[in-house]
């Protein structure tokens, strides 16, 4: 890391952070189920890049095992492939109500939420805003615009599979925040790392639910009727 | 603050020996768990004996503790230290945890041969039980906030592993809604605790106490760590998904799941406010209100409910309520008001984890004798069915609150605690919400007493089960009368300086 | 406190035997009986050791706390030790009485726990010590009373069952919030303690006359004080034993005798009188004996007559407490008895009729006392006494009423006791004209409307002596009312008690 | 003779009753399958008998019972040992009458009849009962004794009036129940309110504190309706006409003679006669007394005459005959210093009429069945007690006598005249009855009935005996007689009463019996309840209409608790919709807790 120089580093970071930023966008917008999970993958491994960039090779290699290769591997396993019964290959549900721009109010005053509690954190004595953002990092910022993408896609989602990449994505962003406001702190890494555990377990235990949902009697979205119809 | 004393003090560190305890009561159920998976016990003497030293070892503990007064551990991983304190609340916590995974585990071998459960899930019940107990140890003994993570998760991911188990489609469902709100209630959880960790730079409570000052950064964290956590504890109006899990998981899940596991998430959440937002009134009133409306939205619902098992699983909506008004009766009121709230909110813990168990093992029982879940289908049963029946009755008095029971003097210490503290609103909710209850639980005993229904056919369940959910409802109707030992142990508490 | 354990095994006694029921299969008659009838004899005798032991000057207490401030606290008084022995004395005879009455009928090992629990409730709440521990029984009886009531199991036995519940219930709640706010107010009063209430100033006299307002609310829907006694004679589809045991033990005396610890317990008699409450008692007493008498006339079925009748008596109970002097007291307290030996009488007699000849409503008694004369005998002391008439108890408890109502200044009230006579005239005298000189199917004029030959004699044993001997004691006791230990004497005491203290 | 011995006869003469009554039920039920069981046997008839030991001298005639309800004292004195021989002696005849009497029963019994089986048994029953109560009362000195002595009386007599089961006998008997209820009840009323002032258990202990008591003189007015319901008072007598004739005659003569002496006695115990310190409003419910005895006496006299059955004839004499004793009675509260000497007028007076009165009545019985006589010898017979009755010979003058010199010395002369002139009443009321009697002896003579013998005629010839020698032997003192100087002034009223008969009788003979139609026996009785049905055919009606507005309500709730619970079902989509939005839910939760913690101070 050392050999790099620090504004190549710095354009590493932001660069990494627009990555992310465009993978979640891709992986939570993609309506081609098999795309958006590649999509994740490709998200899972730039983040596990973020984490070597953060000076985290622990959490480097544990979000590329569990994150990229088992979560996707989870996700694949949910579509089906290789199976039998796969899920359709488009997700045809309409989006949950509140839709349009009020689909972003709550995530948007959420995520407001979480950007000024970041910025208050780092601006204790009212420096101004522009400099709080500075001192935040691009990385932070991402991961606040990841967050509230993700409580979007999770609350505007109805596929189970897409709730479940939302979900995915929501708790990457939170660990970016994470790791940003709270430096390079072991708690912050051992927290970092349940999440993922978490993280994957939920994924697993996700991917063969929506399995056997669909196996069942082919549901995929809650609610009561077959097709997710509310 | 006691709990800082106390943590602050080499000589109150835990003995090797009951090191050795503790880890047995974490771990050793787990242990239990994955061996039956290889072995699944076929009667319910054999997992009784089985989980004997977990119990041993667990009323070890609470002697010891109640005799010596708290004790703190801390376990060092590399840099990371993780901070374990066992007071008079965690080691009753731990004994009610205990005795009722007990119950459940022996009541569902007697489940799993009678239901005729397919072998190979029935077989994953025992590990994930155990990872639930573990779950739920790590919460109650965890002083910082990692801990509180790792046993939340551990448990919650059980909990929904559990719902995967019978296979039917709405079982599924309800696996899915909940893991989902789960897994989001976590992030909203873990953001708070970010926050926190950022602004603090510590996540053991102790210290998180001693540093953290209210403001606005502190306030959003807790807003954050209380919605998830309300999520969790499905807390009007975020408690749809309860009732469907309920409804279709089995029965001994579902008595671990309403006894236990949403009150892992309530006392979290007790906790923490006490802790960080202890001057918050205004909140906590809130808090109190969404309360209030649980206890009348779950009556309500359950009044209404056509099934059994789904009048019960509303009913735990009900009675969460109740323990919503520790709040407003615990922030910003008088010591003496807070004592009372203190003992009445954890009476009403214990009472209604044990009456719910053995509530839901009574319903059990009942679904499985008669193969029929509706209540009007169950008319007529008391004449066939008398002890699941009893079960269920004593269970309902705890929950009405009526004596004599734990229902019945923690609604004592409540309203006393409300009056007290000139809080008449509270007062109305109780009345109101013991009226509802007493509505609900007796419908079923119109249906079951009713002499001119048809005749079922009924299937004989072994005596063992029965008497486990007795067992149960006995000891919440005991715990109302001799409250007063448990409840000083809960004193002094660690709420506050 | 030497004997500390008499309360606690008195209590423990009829706890054991509805477990043990409850335990046993159904079809153990034998075993069932005898553990009824053994546990019956057990706690009449354990009764009569504390009776024994008070009349010379022994103690019996027991406590320990609960909650935080709150104890459970049994303590065997003499006011409680009378309430103790009726029920333990009726307890006998209806246990018998039920015996005979449910033969051959399903659900038997349900209603005899059930009835064990209520006893053992009733039991409790005559031995209490305090508010809570007095609370705590009064809900077990709600409870253990249920199932009773719909014991039937038909449509209308449900539907009894539940306005039962919604009255009582309702009314525990009441009782619950004012015990609740009194114990804020002034701590865990013992009962006795009567100068804490009162040493509170003058300024919580408001508070006070409200809690007492609340309390009766909630102790008034048992005793069924109108307008609370709407769930009395709906309760009537139970089975004859329970209706006894509800109307002359348990339920409502339960209420009265709470309105009577109340107020010479709690308030004291003289902070009573002092807010007036006295005078709100004995004006709502005074009503629920009239209107009561008034509905009873216009009942034709027997058991809603009787339960009418029985608002009406026991607000006797009521107004003696309510009436400020030593005399009424005797009067309240020994119409607690009385009555439950008349009532339990005449409930009996009301079972016999329907179990024999199936008769419900009064119509169809015409020439039953040639058929079933013992029966008749007893329900006709049953009613005499109900009327007042010496040398019955009702005659002994209605001359402590009105010499009471007299010494307190209210002699208005003797024209209702009157009146009540009259009006008890009414209803209870048709009958017996119509058991006794009307001539029916024992006379060869039509026939039963379901006649059974129960036994050798005019019904079965189970059914007969029970109701003779309540008959008989209700007549001993009216005869020897002078005598040491008879109801009007023990009375006497407590009185004595309440008024030189 | 000291006290146990008067304990054991009195509870002899309680109990030999009792047992007598309890024999009843006990032989019907050990020897259940014999037709022909004799129930007025000889036993039977002995019941009285142990009450004769109680008319000895005892030198303590008193018992005190501590035990026995709220504590007894049973004693005697002389004016109650005079009413306890009459009762004793009349109890005894009309038993033994009785026995004749019902002796056409027994053989209906015995032929298989199980109604007349039933009837006698209840005879045989409650007859020894009431004259346990009778007796009772009469002894009783304390309060509770004595209204249980009085209420097993009243009630127990119910039974002899219904004996016969006819619609008669049944209207009868409800008329005596209605009204004795009514006076058990004012009669309750008046003694708790007495006893509740006077603080005390004991008759002589009310006497005095109703004369203390502020409202004394309402307690009194309540005891003497109370009472005066027994004893006949104007406008409470209604029962008197109608229950006697329907009675068995021993029955009515044990009612007409010995029990409305109860009521007497009632006022005797219970009011504050001849006291001295007594006050003015005890002398104007003497006078209110006064008035109504007297409008008794003229008022029963006139409607009497009018009545075709010699018993209902007898009874509005037994009425007016009251009334005359009422009006005495009322001159002890009037004049009090005279109530020594007006008692033992009074007790004479009672006594005499309640002989003969009794007399009289066994006499109807005979003159129905006239035994094998010789029908002047009969007549004479029959007559004699009437005269009595009006005061011509015997006890009737006798008491006659003793009260009009005490009203001489008195200075009431105007009362004697009033008394006078009722007596002419009842001398037309005799007349008419034996008028009466003399047509239906006829009738049975020409119908051939079966003539009497055995028990009837010597138990009537005994109470002629005992009617016409009572002076000599009533334990009440000697009696003055009359000297033959007075004898005019004590005869005109009887005599002008048989002329105004003779004159009337001839004549109104077309026009009587239009008369008698309309005015039937128990006069204000058929109003009264001719009202009564009119009123409680409202009064149910209003009573179901509350019962019915009561319910109408609980339904109206009902229904509202319905549309409610209804309602409710928008709960169940409420619930939906909450489960579809958890997770924005969760972060307005969130979003809500933060804005209100950083909004509030």
């Amino acid at each position: 890391m050392a050999i790099l120089p620090e504004a190549l580093a710095a354009a590493l970071e932001v660069m990494l952070a627009l990555l992310l930023l465009l993978m979640a966008l891709a992986c939570l917008v993609d309506r081609y189920l098999r795309r958006a999970c590649r999509s994740f993958v490709c998200f899972a491994v730039l983040m596990a890049l973020t984490w070597w960039q953060l000076r985290a090779p622990w959490l480097a290699a544990v979000e590329a095992v569990l994150g990229a290769l088992l979560t996707g591997f989870s996700l694949f396993f949910a579509l089906g492939f290789g199976a039998h019964h796969r899920l359709p290959r488009r997700d045809t549900l309409p989006g949950a109500s509140p839709s349009g721009v009020r689909s972003w109010l709550l995530p948007l005053t959420w995520w407001f939420m979480a950007a000024a509690a970041s910025l208050l954190l780092v601006d204790d004595v009212g420096t101004r805003l522009s400099e709080a953002l500075a001192v935040l990092g691009p990385l932070a910022l991402v991961g606040l615009a990841i967050i509230g993408l993700g409580l979007w896609g999770f609350v505007r989602h109805r596929h189970l599979l897409r709730r479940l990449l939302a979900f995915n994505v929501l708790g990457s962003g939170i660990f970016l925040v994470l790791a940003e406001v709270a430096g390079p702190r072991i708690e912050a890494q051992a927290l970092i790392l349940t999440g993922l555990i978490v993280a994957l377990f939920g994924s697993l235990l996700g991917a063969s639910l929506i399995r056997r949902l669909f196996i069942l009697d082919g549901r995929l979205a809650l609610g009561s009727g077959t097709g997710g119809k509310e | 603050m006691n709990a800082l004393a106390v943590l602050g003090d080499e000589a109150l560190h835990l003995t090797p020996s009951l090191w050795a305890v503790v880890w047995l009561i974490v771990w050793g159920p787990l242990l239990l768990g994955l061996v039956a998976l290889y072995f699944p016990p076929h009667r319910m003497l054999t997992a009784a004996a089985a989980y004997l030293p977990v119990m041993a070892a667990t009323g070890w503990l609470v002697a010891t503790i109640a005799v010596s007064g708290p004790r703190h551990a801390s376990l060092s991983l590399g840099e990371l230290t993780l901070t374990w304190y066992l007071d008079g609340l965690a080691i009753l916590l731990l004994l009610l945890t205990q005795t009722v995974l007990m119950a459940s585990a022996v009541f569902a071998v007697g489940y799993c041969r009678t239901a005729e459960l397919p072998s190979r899930p029935a077989a994953w019940l025992w590990p994930l039980l155990g990872g639930l107990s573990s779950g739920l140890t790590l919460i109650w003994i965890a002083a910082d906030l990692l801990s509180l993570y790792v046993g939340l998760e551990l448990m919650g991911l059980c909990a929904v592993a559990l719902m995967l188990l019978p296979g039917e489609a709405e079982a599924l469902a309800a696996g899915m809604r909940y893991l989902l709100y789960a897994l989001v209630g976590s992030l909203a959880w873990l953001l708070g605790v970010s926050l926190l960790l950022g602004a603090w730079g510590r996540l053991d409570l102790a210290g998180l106490a001693a540093v953290a000052e209210p403001g606005a950064v502190t306030t959003l964290a807790v807003a954050l760590l209380s919605a998830g956590l309300l999520l969790k504890a499905s807390i009007f109006p975020l408690h749809a998904w309860l009732a469907p899990v309920h409804g279709a998981a089995w029965i001994p899940v579902s008595a671990v799941h309403a006894a236990l596991v949403i009150k892992a998430s309530f006392v979290i959440l007790l906790k923490l406010w006490l802790l960080l937002a202890p001057g918050q009134m205004a909140a906590a009133w809130l808090l109190g209100g969404l309360g209030s409306l649980a206890v009348l939205w779950g009556g309500i619902l359950a009044w209404r409910a056509q099934g059994l098992k789904e009048l019960v699983a509303f009913s735990t909506v009900g009675q969460l309520g109740y323990l919503m008004l520790a709040f407003p009766l615990l922030i910003g009121t008088s010591e003496a008001v807070a004592a009372l709230a203190w003992r009445g909110t954890w009476l009403h813990l214990a009472g209604h984890a044990l009456a719910k168990a053995a509530m839901f093992m009574a319903v059990g029982s009942l679904v499985l004798s008669t193969g029929r879940s509706k209540l009007v289908e169950l008319a007529g049963t008391s004449r066939r069915l008398p002890l699941p029946l009893l079960v269920f009755g004593l269970a309902a008095v705890t929950l009405m609150g009526l004596p004599p029971s734990a229902g019945f003097t923690a609604k004592w210490l409540l309203l006393q605690a409300a009056i007290r503290g000139e809080q008449w609103l509270w007062i109305g909710v109780l009345v109101l919400g013991t009226m509802l209850t007493a509505a609900y639980l007796f419908r079923m005993f119109r249906h079951s007493f009713d002499e001119q229904a048809p005749h079922l056919t009924y299937r004989r369940l072994p005596l063992g089960m029965d008497m486990m959910a007795l067992l149960l409802a006995l000891a919440a109707l005991a715990l109302g009368l001799v409250a007063d030992w448990p409840l000083e142990l809960l004193w002094p508490w660690g709420g506050r300086t | 406190m030497s004997g500390a354990w008499l309360p606690v095994a008195t209590l423990a006694t009829s706890l054991l035997a509805a477990t043990l029921i409850f335990a046993l299969p159904e079809r153990a008659w034998l075993a069932r009986t005898s553990l009824n009838l053994g546990a019956a004899l057990i706690k009449l005798g354990l009764v009569g050791w504390m009776i024994w032991g008070l009349h010379r000057g022994l103690e019996y207490a027991v406590e320990f706390p609960v909650a935080a401030g709150v104890s459970f606290v049994l303590r065997a008084d003499a006011l409680g030790i009378m309430f103790a022995g009726l029920s333990s004395l009726l307890w006998l005879f209806t246990t018998l009485y039920a015996i005979g009455y449910l033969e051959d009928s399903p659900n038997r090992k349900r209603f005899f726990g059930f009835f064990s629990l209520c006893v053992a409730s009733t039991l409790g709440i005559s031995l209490a010590g305090n508010l809570f521990t007095f609370l705590i029984f009064y809900e077990m009886l709600t409870l253990s009373t249920y199932p009773l009531v719909v014991h039937r199991g038909t449509r209308k036995a449900l539907a009894a069952g539940s306005v039962y519940l919604r009255y009582t219930l309702s009314g525990g709640l009441a009782l619950l919030l004012g015990v609740v706010s009194l114990h804020v107010l002034a701590g865990d009063i013992r009962f006795g303690e009567r100068e804490i209430l009162a040493d509170l100033g003058a300024e919580w006299y408001p508070i006070l006359v409200g809690l007492f307002v609340v309390m009766i609310l909630g102790l008034g829907v048992k005793t069924a004080l109108v307008p609370l006694h709407g769930w009395l004679p709906r309760a009537m589809v139970a089975p004859a034993p329970v209706s006894a045991l509800l109307h002359a033990v348990a339920v409502v005396k339960a209420g009265a005798f709470g309105i009577v610890r109340l107020v010479y317990d709690v308030y004291g008699i003289e902070l009573s009188y002092q807010l007036w409450l006295l005078h709100g008692l004995v004006a709502i007493s005074a009503l629920t004996i009239l209107y009561a008498s008034l509905r009873a006339l216009a009942q034709q079925e027997l058991k809603a007559r009787l339960a009418f009748s029985t608002v009406s008596q026991v607000s006797y109970i009521v107004l003696g407490v309510g009436l400020f002097g030593p005399l009424s007291t005797v009067a309240a307290l020994s119409h607690l008895l009385h009555q439950g030996l008349m009532k339990a009488t005449l409930f009996f007699c009301a079972g016999n009729y329907a179990e024999e000849l199936g008769i419900h409503r009064i119509d169809e008694l015409d020439g039953a006392g040639w058929r079933m004369p013992l029966t008749s005998l007893a329900f006709t002391v049953g009613a005499l006494g109900m009327i007042g008439l010496p040398p019955t108890v009702g005659f002994i408890s209605k001359w402590y009423l009105g010499l009471g109502a007299v010494e307190a200044g209210m002699p208005w009230l003797i024209a209702v006791l009157a009146a009540s006579s009259l009006l008890n005239a009414a209803y209870f005298l048709p009958i017996l004209q119509r058991l006794w000189f009307r001539p029916g199917p024992a006379h060869g004029q039509g026939e039963w409307p379901d006649e059974r030959r129960l036994g050798r004699l005019e019904t079965s044993g189970w059914l007969l002596w029970p109701t003779l001997a309540t008959a008989a004691f209700s007549l001993l006791a009216g005869f020897l009312a002078s005598m040491p230990f008879s109801p009007l004497e023990w009375a006497t005491r407590v009185a004595s008690q309440e008024y030189l203290l | 003779m000291s006290g146990l011995p008067f304990a054991g006869v009195i509870a002899a003469a309680l109990l030999w009753p009792l047992w007598l009554a309890m024999r009843v039920p006990l032989r019907g039920w050990v020897t259940s399958s014999s037709p022909s069981r004799v129930w007025l046997d000889g036993w039977w008839c002995t019941a009285p008998l142990p009450a004769l030991a109680l008319l000895l001298p005892w030198s303590e005639p008193s018992l005190t019972l501590s035990w026995w309800l709220l504590g007894g004292v049973w004693s005697l004195d002389d004016p109650r040992r005079s009413l306890l021989a009459v009762a004793v002696v009349m109890w005894g005849l009309s038993g033994l009458y009785a026995c004749g009497y019902l002796a056409s029963e027994q053989h209906r019994q015995n032929a298989g009849d199980d109604d007349a089986g039933r009837r006698l048994q209840y005879f045989a029953l409650f007859w020894p009962l009431c004259l346990a109560g009778n007796l009772l009362l009469i002894v009783a000195e304390d309060i509770a004794s004595f209204y249980l002595g009085f209420a097993t009386m009243t009630f127990a007599a119910y039974a002899l009036v219904v004996h016969a089961g006819t619609r008669d006998a049944r209207t009868g008997g409800l008329a005596y129940l209605v009204m004795a209820v009514m006076g058990e009840g004012m009669i309750l009323a008046g003694l708790l309110w007495a006893a509740g002032s006077a603080q005390t258990t004991m008759l002589d202990a009310l006497r005095e504190g109703l004369v203390e008591a502020e409202q004394g003189v309402w307690m009194a007015a309540l005891l003497w309706l109370g009472f005066g319901v027994k004893a006949g008072v104007v406008g409470l007598h209604m029962w008197l006409p109608l229950a006697h004739p329907v009675a068995p005659t021993p029955a009515s003569a044990v009612l007409s003679g010995v029990m409305i002496k109860a009521g007497l006695l009632g006022w005797l115990m219970t009011l504050p006669l001849g006291h001295a310190g007594a006050g003015e409003a005890f002398v104007m419910l003497g006078r209110v007394m006064l008035v109504a005895g007297l409008a008794a006496a003229f008022g029963a006299a006139l409607y009497g005459a009018c009545q075709p059955q010699p018993k209902a004839v007898l009874a509005y004499s037994s009425v007016s005959q009251m009334g005359m004793l009422t009006a005495l009675v009322a001159m002890g509260l009037i004049v009090p210093d005279r109530w020594p000497a007006l008692l033992a007028a009074v007790i004479l007076f009672a006594c005499h009429h309640g002989l003969t009165k009794g007399a009289l009545f066994l006499g109807v019985g005979v003159s129905e069945h006239p035994p094998r006589l010789p029908s002047w010898l009969l007549w004479i017979l029959l007559v004699l007690p009437g005269l009595s009755l009006a005061g011509v010979l015997g006890s009737g003058l006798a008491s006659k006598w003793a009260y009009k010199t005490v009203f001489y010395d008195a200075d009431h002369k105007h009362l004697v005249l009033w008394l006078s002139l009722a007596a002419v009443g009842t001398t037309l009321l005799m007349a008419r009855a034996l008028w009466r009697q003399w047509r239906a002896e006829r009738q049975a003579r020409h119908d051939d009935l079966m003539p009497l013998s055995g028990a009837m005629p010597v138990a009537w010839l005994g109470s002629l005996l005992a009617a016409a020698t009572l002076p000599w032997w009533l334990p009440m003192g000697r009696t003055a007689w009359p000297p033959p100087g007075e004898l005019v002034g004590l005869w005109w009223p009887a005599a002008l009463g048989v002329a105004l008969a003779v004159s009337i009788g001839l004549a109104a003979r077309q026009r009587l019996p239009g008369i008698i139609e309309t005015l039937p026996p128990g006069d204000l009785w058929w109003p009264l309840v001719r009202g009564y049905r009119a009123i409680s055919a409202k009064m149910v009606h209003g009573l179901s209409r509350l019962g019915m507005s009561v319910a109408a309500v609980v339904r109206r709730l009902q229904a509202l608790e319905r549309w409610l619970i209804d309602g409710l079902g928008v709960l169940a989509r409420g619930e939906q919709w909450l489960g579809r939005h958890s997770a924005v839910l969760m972060m307005a939760s969130a979003l809500l807790l933060a804005i209100i913690m950083l909004a509030a101070p």
